[in-house]
């Protein structure tokens, strides 16, 4: 019985890497959690902790276009740019390219609160259009990405300009704190679902944070980067 | 592109007619079976629903099986954190009642227990059946017509409105980004990490360029088509399910429960 | 000749920039016509379209509709958008909904009109310009040509009495522009009157009832397109060219065109030729 | 007549969809000439572009670049791609940095120039297209007719042996057309093969040495305008219109026309029907 479980994730495994293989992943987004990945309960915890943020960006964005009805316009493109640009291949420094979040250059020019509205209609899309992520594990999803990566990758970009003044250093490592945000929140979403039966949560954390937010810091490089480069020529524009 | 081929069936599907409701709303009782239930409920979920979406629906096979498996990706990348143990070699507290050594390193022990086994194949089991439902919805209804049914649950007309603006828009940008990454590759950009990166910020630069020119543009657009604050959808009309699908949905969900119920009975689950 | 929309002396320039982009533009629209403004880009014909619908304000000078000065308060401006529809070049810039029915219904509800009246003309207006079989399709998935028909559908269901079309056959190819002009055809008929900014000097010499020359922000000619086109020099000298009808006549022996109105049309040409050399052969 | 390119029955479809974009391409572009495509929107014009240089591969089918299949290795589509130079129909697509010196200046880099090098070869391209007074402009400050030429330059400075242009008069006004006509007259001095995509029909048959007509992914007609355009009955069932001179030529009495070839311009045909006047008068 055991040894026919074993042998049954390794098929699995090997049916993975030879579908990897032979359709070349044209997305690499699988950093999302997956539709259905996490027990009811953590699924409904993260959906309840992401709520408030939700509600209080759709009252700004309320307030702010109840004055000028055009920024609606202007937020629903900001949008679709959002989910272009996290649909856009970037290259790595180990030779690989992934895709950025887009979360610290979307906060940094939109503000961390429109951003997780902007951020969950994001990933609802990606949900919805693409089986990226998933319905369930939006709320999850979305405080780590809407949520999380904004915040921190804003107040990190805002303390460091006002200590040092160095604007392209400030947003480098905004954005690049950010991503890795981003994933180490996800890591630990994934933790607490999955304790380890030797060490819990913590144990279980390493695990995880050495899958989806180790492998995930020359991409954050990449993306604090290209962050900077992008601004610096929008400034210049 | 995926996001397009995905799209164009949403439009293009037996199922398309089918009131928006009551699909989401079959797909939501069953995404609640499939966290409910146990495992042969599950499979028997995730062989429904497909069969739902490939027979019913006539969606083509090769890309349902293509996004199945795209997204198990992110499963399979957790495998390792799911199944390995790392124990300190102490000689004493391993726990190996029912697991394997695989090796060790240093002062650890990498093994896998019999329960971690038997919870990632739970797992499997639970993320295939929901995976079943996401793409019932995915394939078989259009995102318009998913907005009808988030304003129905009473969702904010802002965020619907946000929804659609940016629904109409992603595509334009996703072709103008294509395009314009094209025109780079012909010129001989796009070479090397740094190159790359150079472009691709040039390309993002352009690109929100493009999208504050196209804001512009829509708000004279609209403006002259008299947009004062709301953008309304038309109001939900409700098509009528076929009986014979009807049938099938609240008989098969009936089942599903009742042998969900009978297994906790004795004692399976 | 009663004008529907006249412009006297109206001086604009967009914000942040020095040069002006209508410089003391006088116009006058007359009811019941079609009109070709001609010009180079940049020459102002958008910027005036923009005025026409009240969304900019001229800086000096004035705008008249139906004889009236525009109001530009905010329900006067809603009623003024109703009955002058503007058609822009690109149909992104006026598309917002998902599919053809959503959109064109949109501009009913703006104005209010009830739902089962919205539903009537939104329908009327699908089968009138052949988009019935595209109303549900997303905007996204259709053609150009189909995407102008669509804006042009939006604008005709909220019956304007004016209609502005900028570039209406720009990028298309040639068998959508004749469906396009086609429709155009019919829509005349019930007596609207047409305004088309175009480059297409061989549409506008065919196609239109007055001719209107823009250059630099100012209207240099206005008449019909014979007596337009007769001024070879001014044309010339803003770089326009003349229509190919007209140079091809113009190419032509001087005694055989002495007298007569040059052609509109390809087959006109040919049967005028050979009159005139019927004529020439019965003379000798 | 050697061809520079030469595609055997290529077929391609962009994945995910079932419909051929090329269904069995068979063409040739014959070195050192002038020679305009034809065909609607979606008749395949861009997708066998995007081969040419070799952005995508065919399915089945060769694509020969001067006498050998071209190869796909990345080294090699560099080199290739420096050859053959693409301008697409939207400038916006292709400028992508801030000023017409920098883009221009962009393939150079890629290719791996020298800077000196670059300084100079930009400046003499700037130069002989008219642009230095605009060489350090902002990009979105600049006309639509200045656009499309800072996009010729900056694929001219390669020094391509094939010229491929996406409809590059779309939309221009005359007088921005005709420059950029006069433009590519120089190119062609130079010895360089163009390839024109176009819609518009009397260009192509003004302009063109050979005429090539697609439709549905294949080529249905290739040789010089004159020819390709006596195919009345193809070229009216896909759909296309004949270009207008040609089309007063016909509507000209029988008698008229008979024994000479149709003008390929309008003062050619003012003088052959002046001339066919005086004979007829001599003789009768």
């Amino acid at each position: 019985m055991n040894i026919r479980k074993t042998l049954a994730s390794f098929l699995l495994i090997a049916g993975i890497v030879c579908f990897f293989l032979v359709n070349e992943p044209e997305s690499a987004y699988a950093m999302h959690i997956m539709e259905g990945f996490l027990p009811p309960f953590w699924a409904l915890f993260w959906w309840v902790v992401f709520l408030p943020f939700f509600i209080l960006g759709v009252r700004a964005l309320i307030r702010i276009t109840k004055e000028t009805p055009e920024l609606k316009l202007m937020l629903g493109l900001a949008g679709a740019f959002t989910f272009v640009l996290s649909a856009l291949k970037i290259p790595s420094v180990t030779g690989s390219s992934s895709h950025p979040t887009g979360t610290g250059l979307g906060a940094i020019l939109f503000g961390p609160l429109p951003m997780s509205v902007l951020g969950s209609v994001v990933l609802l899309f990606q949900a919805l259009l693409l089986a990226h992520g998933g319905l369930t594990t939006l709320g999850a999803n979305a405080f780590s990405m809407a949520v999380a990566g904004p915040f921190v990758g804003y107040a990190v970009y805002k303390l460091m300009i006002k200590s040092t003044g160095r604007q392209k250093l400030s947003v480098f490592t905004g954005a690049a704190l950010a991503d890795l945000t981003t994933y180490l929140v996800t890591s630990v979403q994934l933790a607490v679902a999955f304790p380890a039966a030797d060490g819990g949560m913590l144990a279980s954390f390493a695990k995880f944070a050495g899958i989806f937010a180790v492998t995930q810091i020359p991409l954050a490089i990449s993306e604090g980067l290209l962050t900077v480069l992008v601004l610096g020529w929008l400034q210049a524009y | 592109m995926m996001l397009k081929r995905i799209d164009t069936i949403s439009y293009a599907n037996a199922f398309r007619g089918i009131s928006p409701v009551w699909k989401c709303g079959f797909a939501g009782c069953l995404f609640i079976l499939s966290y409910a239930g146990a495992p042969p409920v599950q499979a028997a979920v995730f062989g429904w629903m497909t069969l739902w979406t490939l027979l019913y629906a006539r969606v083509p096979g090769k890309l349902y099986w293509l996004v199945y498996g795209g997204s198990l990706l992110f499963f399979a990348a957790s495998l390792p954190a799911l199944l390995l143990e790392f124990g300190k070699n102490a000689g004493t507290g391993v726990p190996l009642s029912s697991g394997w050594i695989i090796g060790t390193a240093g002062p650890w022990t990498v093994y896998v227990t019999g329960e971690s086994l038997s919870r990632t194949a739970g797992l499997f089991m639970r993320v295939s059946a929901c995976l079943a439902c996401l793409q019932f919805v995915l394939f078989t209804t259009p995102l318009l017509e998913i907005l009808q049914v988030m304003k129905k649950i009473r969702m904010p007309q802002i965020v619907i409105e946000l929804t659609l603006i940016m629904y109409r828009f992603i595509f334009l940008l996703a072709d103008t980004a294509h395009a314009m990454r094209t025109a780079q590759r012909c010129r001989g950009g796009q070479n090397g990490f740094a190159g790359g990166l150079r472009d691709t910020a040039l390309l993002i630069v352009h690109l929100f360029g493009r999208t504050m020119q196209r804001y512009r543009g829509l708000t004279y657009g609209l403006t002259s088509r008299g947009f004062t604050e709301r953008i309304e959808l038309a109001p939900y009309e409700a098509a009528p399910v076929p009986p014979r699908y009807k049938a099938e949905g609240v008989t098969g969900i009936f089942m599903l429960t009742a042998a969900q119920i009978w297994l906790k009975w004795r004692g399976f689950a | 000749m009663n004008p529907i929309m006249e412009l006297a002396d109206v001086v604009y320039s967009y914000p942040g920039t020095g040069k002006k982009a209508l410089a003391g533009l006088s116009l006058t629209i007359p009811a019941g016509r079609k009109i070709a403004l001609c010009g180079h880009n940049g020459s102002g014909k958008s910027t005036f379209f923009l005025h026409a619908v009240g969304i900019h304000r001229p800086q000096s000078g004035t705008v008249r509709w139906k004889g009236a000065p525009v109001s530009y308060k905010r329900t006067d401006l809603q009623e003024l958008r109703r009955q002058v529809g503007l058609v822009f070049q690109d149909p992104e810039q006026q598309l917002i909904l998902g599919t053809p029915y959503e959109d064109i219904s949109y501009g009913l509800r703006n104005v209010g009109v009830s739902e089962p009246e919205i539903r009537a003309r939104t329908e009327a207006v699908l089968e009138r310009m052949g988009l019935e079989q595209l109303a549900h399709t997303p905007i996204h998935h259709l053609s150009l040509g189909q995407k102008k028909r669509v804006t042009l559908a939006g604008v005709l269901v909220l019956e304007p009495s004016l209609l502005l079309l900028d570039e209406p056959t720009a990028y298309l190819d040639r068998a959508s522009e004749r469906l396009l002009l086609d429709e155009l055809a019919d829509i005349r008929q019930s007596g609207v009157t047409v305004v088309m900014a175009t480059h297409d000097m061989d549409l506008a010499y065919t196609w239109a009832d007055e001719v209107l020359v823009m250059d630099q922000g100012a209207c240099l000619l206005q008449g019909p397109p014979g007596r337009v086109f007769a001024e070879t020099d001014t044309i010339e000298r803003i770089g326009l060219e003349l229509p190919m009808l007209l140079r091809l006549w113009r190419s032509l022996p001087r005694a055989l065109r002495e007298g007569v109105d040059p052609p509109r049309n390809a087959d006109a040409f040919g049967e005028l030729i050979a009159a005139r050399l019927q004529a020439a052969a019965a003379q000798s």
